[in-house]
């Protein structure tokens, strides 16, 4: 692994230890331009808190972890977003109080300063832009609903995957986007992710094992903090340790 | 253009109403129905009324509950008695004093020469600056220590509290330069002016006016642009606001600071039109009774916090003088019951009753004409909708303590 | 200062150093209520002082009476227990009446008991008079006794202090050692789970804010040996407590228990060197920034975000 | 200074009380008609044929409520006693009170709607210092008269005030020299309540002891008001062992004070003690047995024994209760109305102006502390006496000064 700038997101012997107990653990993770990697492992493995530390929002105990060649340890959160990096969280996180318009608007990535705030003004790039987010994540009919918390539990997954897009971000992160979502809506959200890493890359935690297959171009398994194992998804499944793992808790 | 404007800036139609309304209750009902004595109590009221505008922001927008309005108030108030005490103390009418030329409490305290940090305060012009400049960097440094450590909530409203404290212990115990607990006193005049007088009242009521009417409008300019969006969006998913990109602890200082100004204006205008300043207006009580203030008239209701202002004073003088043993039952009743049965105050009942009254009718100006143009692309131009954001939601549950 | 021999300092510090300890009690007790109810619960209880209030009055009336009936000198021990007990019955009824619909609302609750605490005020006015009263000490509590030839150490004092001990320790065991204690941390640490393993949580909330307000009726008992009472008193100290308890770190007791130590002596120790109202300025400030740069308070555990 | 004879005087003035009362009934008997309302009134006074109309502005309510309830008491006593021998110049005085609420800016508020809503004569109030400089520029500007109680810092002269307490010289002067004198004192502790008052008390009293009794100040010190915790002050004064400790606590950090120290077994028998913050009224609240022994400077005590005292105190008690108690400044509150009375007489008139003019050398001779003169500059002359607080709440007065001249300014105490 000797260069970084092959890879969009390098991440070396990182680790968080929380009074002593390390919730990741000297993890490596390599993930290449345009790949959509999905992470797996049982409940507490340390998935959320790997892209809590990626994203900053935990700092890290120490290691690395490189965004084209930038180190984001150091980093605060705007800055990590405004070099390139959206996240989802797991459960949905909109701004119920907005209009759909309003809250794909706010994550516009123009005018993120306090001045540039206050002379923000609504143009027709800005509008544009809405609508073609609004279209790919499937919301384009419920663009003014006027409080965003009327949306389904679903909608409000894509809302959030929207307003990341609207940031046009190169590495996004997504934590558990099908959950709470029927069958239908499931399948629409896999063409839609497939379709977002056709031009960026792509970090998706996800349970659900048929999803993954659909989506995924690699997978790494994380177990006790640690990576338990990496590659294919058949090969990934197949796997004794990973069967036991999951099997075992 | 033109349109884009005057919606944002007066909140569309009813907002304009809302505004006329109160600018003719200040500029023409007030001033023709009452006496000259009872008018200068509402100019006092209504200098409160700045610091409860600069809650609405800061508290009901922005979620951050400050405990330490008076810190401004006070500050700019002082500001402004400085340069007043000063032009008070010519060496002609302090010659019985010991060193004449210096404020008659430095005297009584054995200062000789006039302190470093009031010299400047010869110089209006310096004084003007200051009255703004002084509480904003204050809050400033304030708001940069905890807002950038994520100090929030419950925690940032104790320690303005306490910050207010601080300040108040000081400038009583510094009484050789500040006047002690009897404040800055004995004001006489502004450049001559003799702020005494009838005319001088009449003027300055009608500025103090003017200048709360300017900070409204500027407030909704504010709010009305993405910036007043944000702040809702901060205060409901601070999270989400970070991982969009933007410095939440910037949109906070920014707002505090912001808060800091408004009523420091208010502060300096108490100075002309009482007459004097002293500690009671910078420390704990003063402080959060504003909260109450803000809280009455409507947390997220700039023109319900004028009219909060203006009613619970009412209130204090009509009851201290009729009944003082109710006056704090029911000044704490009406923390209470506003926190408990009507958390959006009077402008929150207002809502609800006029929305009974005009079902027919969509509600406010711009949310619903929002909605009567479902179809269509909204406008080009400053972002408005957030002018007038839906009532609910009120809650702050949603602060992070850390 | 000017011209302290060695001996004099030596003596100064020693009686320095008490004097900050009999200032801690009070505060201590205060805040170990405040703790409790905020720490654990999160109410922000403004009106935490006027219970403070409820248990000094309770003590001066109980004084009174004692007096009439000339057990004058042994009342003050049943006074602690009794302004305990009232606190303790207030406290559960404005839990009852007021806290409980606003677990959720930590800033709300701030504004709502600040206005309780101006009604209580009010009701303090109008039952006892805006008068300062006091209670008649008990003999025993009077007076010093001199270890050494410079050190005088008042006998109240140190009564006041074996007094915050006694309480601190109740605490403790209450909370760390009894089944009582357990339902208390399992139903703040995780409310749901705890109501569904059986524990009436409204209950747990109930008592626990209600014991906060008991042991600050004890402070208040403390509190009459050393000031007098009036309908104000308890806003004396209600802003210190708070600072106690944030700076101890809001959830961990031993972390208030070393702070409210700590303040008191910075305090104390200031006071002497410079003029009272400096030496409490210096203090809030230094509280303060260290606050700002560590606002988690200095004895938070560091837990997983 | 100290020339007079006290016993003689004494006993001349109390012959003097009978003459002068009985006199000032006849003179009051005058129908108002002598004085017809245009000539008396020409500043547009609420003043009619029969009625005057004069404010009282204290804290009915708040903190200071405690201190100016018995201020209001005495100035309603004073009035009540004037109306009924006849009035001033044959109009009954009516009352507006307002209430100052213990707020700075509610006083001048109130003030100036006694001035310039109701048009009052006169106005009798405030108590604080802070109180009355927040009342002195109305005053001042709408051209009013105001009848200040209270013992102060001096440092003030007005034309439209008099001030019927002490200014600071006339408290401490004679009190420090006779404390000086009998307990042979070289060393002082001084110790105030941090405000204007008790700093510039300090400063008039450390030039005295240290210029003109060649004594020494051993520690100054200050506490907050409201402060309850005086540990450091005490532990000081124990290593500082002073002659005596000269002290101005206020308000409720007073009771914390004497409390304090008679816990830590500081009490008259070890310490003598000098306060000038404690009247009847405050040792209500501190209570006796906490006090006892130790010694106050004022220009009156409730025991004082003479004719006018006793009368007094009769009245007073029957019209606000037999548990009543009377202090200095409550004693200089039932000065304000008959001064004001004295000197309306004498300038045949209520015009402020007139009244001002006429003021200086009013003699008093009726007063409660026995005899009191307007000085020019609008102080009184007055005595300073000592007392030494017994258990009861009383004090036997030990010293008692002769009039002492009023010097609000004081040259070489600044």
């Amino acid at each position: 692994m000797s260069n970084n700038t092959d890879f969009i997101l390098s991440i070396e012997d990182l680790t968080v230890s929380f009074d002593g107990f390390k919730a990741v653990d000297m993890v490596n993770l390599y993930v290449d331009k345009n790949e959509l990697r999905v992470i797996i492992g049982p409940n507490g493995a340390g998935k959320t808190t790997l892209l809590d530390l990626i994203c900053g929002k935990t700092k890290a105990t120490s290691g690395s972890i490189k965004f084209k060649g930038k180190e984001l340890t150091k980093l605060a959160e705007h800055s990590i977003v405004r070099s390139g990096v959206g996240r989802k969280f797991q459960t949905p996180s909109i701004y119920e109080n907005l209009s759909v318009f309003q809250n794909l608007e706010m994550s516009f990535p123009r005018g993120r300063s306090v001045f540039g705030c206050l002379t923000f003004r609504r143009t027709t790039d800005v509008i544009d832009r809405v609508h073609e987010v609004a279209e790919q994540v499937m919301l384009k009919d419920s663009l003014y609903l006027e409080e965003a918390g009327l949306l389904s539990h679903g909608q409000k997954q894509w809302l959030e995957i929207g307003m990341l897009l609207m940031q046009d971000p190169e590495l996004l992160m997504l934590d558990e986007p099908v959950a709470g979502m029927s069958v239908k809506e499931r399948e629409q959200t896999a063409v839609l992710l497939n379709k977002i890493s056709q031009n960026r890359s792509v970090v998706v935690i996800e349970h659900d094992m048929e999803f993954v297959k659909r989506i995924a171009h690699k997978v790494t398994v994380l177990h006790q903090g640690k990576v338990l194992m990496e590659g294919k998804m058949d090969k990934v499944q197949s796997d004794p340790r990973v069967v036991e793992v999951y099997l075992g808790h | 253009m033109m349109k884009a404007m005057y919606q944002n800036m007066l909140g569309g139609r009813s907002g304009m109403i809302g505004l006329l309304i109160l600018a003719a209750i200040i500029f023409l009902v007030l001033p023709l129905g009452l006496d000259l004595f009872r008018l200068n109590l509402v100019g006092k009221y209504l200098t409160y009324a700045f610091v409860a505008v600069s809650l609405v922001l800061l508290w009901g927008y922005g979620g951050i509950l400050s405990l330490g309005q008076g810190i401004f108030f006070g500050l700019g108030g002082y500001c402004m008695a400085m340069f007043l005490k000063l032009e008070a103390s010519d060496p002609e009418s302090t010659k019985i004093q010991t060193t004449p030329g210096i404020p008659d409490f430095m005297d009584w305290n054995q200062l000789t020469a006039l302190p470093w940090f009031w010299e400047p305060f010869h110089s209006l012009t310096f004084t003007l600056i200051a009255i703004l400049a002084v509480p904003t960097l204050f809050a400033f440094i304030i708001g940069y220590a905890m807002f950038k450590r994520r100090v929030g909530g419950v925690y940032f409203a104790i320690i303005t509290q306490v910050i207010a404290l601080i300040l108040t212990i000081l400038i009583v115990g510094q009484q050789g330069y500040t006047g002690g607990v009897n404040g800055i006193t004995d004001l006489k005049t502004l450049m001559g002016w003799d702020i005494r007088t009838d005319s001088a009242k009449y003027i300055l009521y009608f500025i103090n006016g003017a200048l709360l009417i300017a900070v409204i409008l500027v407030s909704r300019v504010i709010l009305g642009s993405k910036f007043g969006m944000l702040m809702l969006a901060m205060r409901d998913k601070e999270e989400r606001v970070r991982f969009s990109g933007y410095d939440v602890a910037d949109f906070k200082i920014f707002v505090f600071c912001l808060a800091a100004m408004i009523s420091a204006i208010g502060g300096a205008m108490f100075t002309l039109q009482v007459g004097f300043m002293s500690p009671t207006f910078v420390g704990i009580v003063p402080s959060i009774e504003m909260v109450i203030f803000a809280a009455v008239g409507g947390r997220m209701s700039l023109i319900g916090a004028v009219y909060g202002a203006l009613l619970v004073n009412y209130g204090k003088t009509v009851f201290s003088e009729s009944y003082p043993e109710l006056w704090l039952f029911l000044m704490g009743g009406l923390f209470i019951a506003v926190v408990m049965f009507f958390p959006n105050g009077l402008a929150g009942i207002y809502d609800k009753y006029e929305k009974k009254l005009f079902t027919r009718k969509p509600r406010k100006g711009s949310a619903s004409a929002m909605s009567s143009r479902t179809l269509s692309d909204p406008q080009p131009g400053p972002v408005r909708d957030a002018a007038s954001p839906p009532a609910k939601g009120m809650g702050i549950s949603n602060q992070p303590v850390n | 200062m000017d011209g302290y021999t060695t001996s004099e300092l030596w003596s100064i510090f020693a009686m320095q150093g008490f004097s900050g300890l009999s200032l801690l009690s009070v505060l201590l007790l205060m805040a170990l209520g405040l703790a409790i109810i905020f720490g654990q619960m999160g109410v922000i209880n403004m009106a935490h002082g006027e219970f403070m209030a409820i248990g000094a009055y309770t003590t001066v009336m109980l004084s009174k009476v004692a007096l009439e009936y000339g057990f004058g000198n042994y009342y003050f021990l049943f006074a602690i227990v009794a302004s305990f007990g009232v606190a303790f019955l207030v406290g559960y009824l404005v839990e009852l009446g007021l806290i409980q619909h606003l677990y959720k609302r930590p800033l709300d609750t701030l504004l709502a008991t600040w206005g309780l605490s101006l009604i209580m005020q009010q009701a303090f006015r109008s039952t006892f008079g805006a008068k300062e009263v006091s209670a008649e000490l008990p003999e025993w509590l009077m007076g010093s006794f001199k270890p050494t030839e410079t050190v005088d150490i008042p006998i109240n004092g140190v009564f006041v202090m074996g007094l915050t001990a006694v309480v601190c320790l109740g605490v403790f065991i209450f909370l760390f050692r009894s089944r009582w204690g357990l339902r208390v941390r399992a139903t703040t640490q995780n409310r749901v789970m705890a109501g569904a393993v059986g524990i009436n949580t409204k209950k747990v909330d109930r008592v626990t804010f209600a014991l906060g307000c008991g042991i600050a009726g004890v402070a208040g008992a403390a509190f009459t040996t050393i000031a007098s009472t009036g309908p104000t008193t308890g806003s004396l100290y209600i802003v210190d407590s708070f600072m106690v308890v944030v700076f101890g770190g809001a959830a961990s007791l031993m972390g208030t228990v070393l702070s409210a130590f700590g303040i008191a002596q910075a305090q104390s120790i200031l006071q002497f060197f410079m003029d009272s109202s400096m030496g409490k300025v210096v203090t809030l400030l230094v509280i303060v920034t260290i606050l700002m740069l560590r606002p988690e308070g200095l004895f938070a555990a560091k837990v997983r975000r | 200074m100290y020339i007079f004879n006290r016993n003689k005087l004494s006993k001349i003035s109390s012959v003097f009380i009978g003459i002068t009362m009985a006199a000032s009934v006849m003179v009051n008997s005058v129908m108002a008609a002598d004085y017809p309302t245009a000539k008396v009134n020409t500043t547009k006074l609420n003043v009619t044929d029969t009625t005057v109309k004069v404010g009282i502005l204290h804290s009915a309510t708040g903190t200071m409520a405690i201190s100016e309830t018995g201020s209001i008491q005495a100035e309603k006593l004073a009035i009540a006693q004037i109306n009924a021998m006849g009035g001033i110049l044959g109009r009954k005085i009516e009352v507006i009170q307002e209430d100052g609420a213990s707020d700075w800016p509610t006083f001048a508020e109130k003030a100036r709607k006694l001035l310039v809503k109701d048009r009052v004569a006169a106005i009798m109030g405030c108590w604080t210092s802070a109180s009355r400089k927040a009342v002195l520029p109305v005053v001042e500007k709408e051209n009013g008269l105001l009848y200040y109680p209270t013992f102060y810092e001096g440092l003030e002269q007005s034309k439209n005030v008099i001030y019927t307490g002490q200014e600071a010289t006339q408290q401490i002067l004679a009190g420090i020299d006779w404390i000086a004198k009998e307990k042979g004192a070289k060393t002082f502790y001084l110790i105030g309540s941090d405000y204007i008052w008790p700093r510039t008390s300090m400063k008039i009293a450390r030039k005295h002891i240290e210029n003109v009794l060649k004594g020494k100040v051993v520690g100054e010190e200050y506490v907050a008001l409201g402060d309850t915790q005086f540990g450091s002050v005490i532990n000081k004064i124990r290593l500082k062992k002073p002659d005596v400790i000269y002290a101005a606590v206020v308000g409720g950090s007073n009771v914390a004070w004497f409390k304090q120290l008679k816990a830590a077994g500081i009490n008259s028998k070890t310490q003598t003690m000098l306060t000038i913050s404690v009247t009847e009224d405050e040792v209500l609240g501190i209570g006796g047995e906490n006090l006892e022994g130790f010694y106050s400077a004022m220009k009156y005590f409730q025991s004082l024994d003479n004719a006018n005292n006793k009368a007094f105190i009769a009245e007073f008690k029957k019209m606000w209760g037999p548990k009543s108690v009377v202090g200095d400044v409550t004693q200089a509150a039932y000065l304000g109305p008959w001064l004001w009375k004295a000197a309306v007489e004498k300038a045949g008139s209520f015009d402020v102006d007139k009244v001002v003019a006429a003021s200086p050398g009013i003699e008093f001779k009726a007063a409660p502390e026995r005899y009191v003169k307007i000085h020019n500059n609008h102080h009184l002359w007055s005595k300073l006496r000592v007392g030494k607080w017994r258990s009861d709440g009383q004090a036997d007065v030990v010293y008692e000064s002769a009039l002492i001249e009023p010097n609000p300014f004081p040259k070489g105490y600044q």
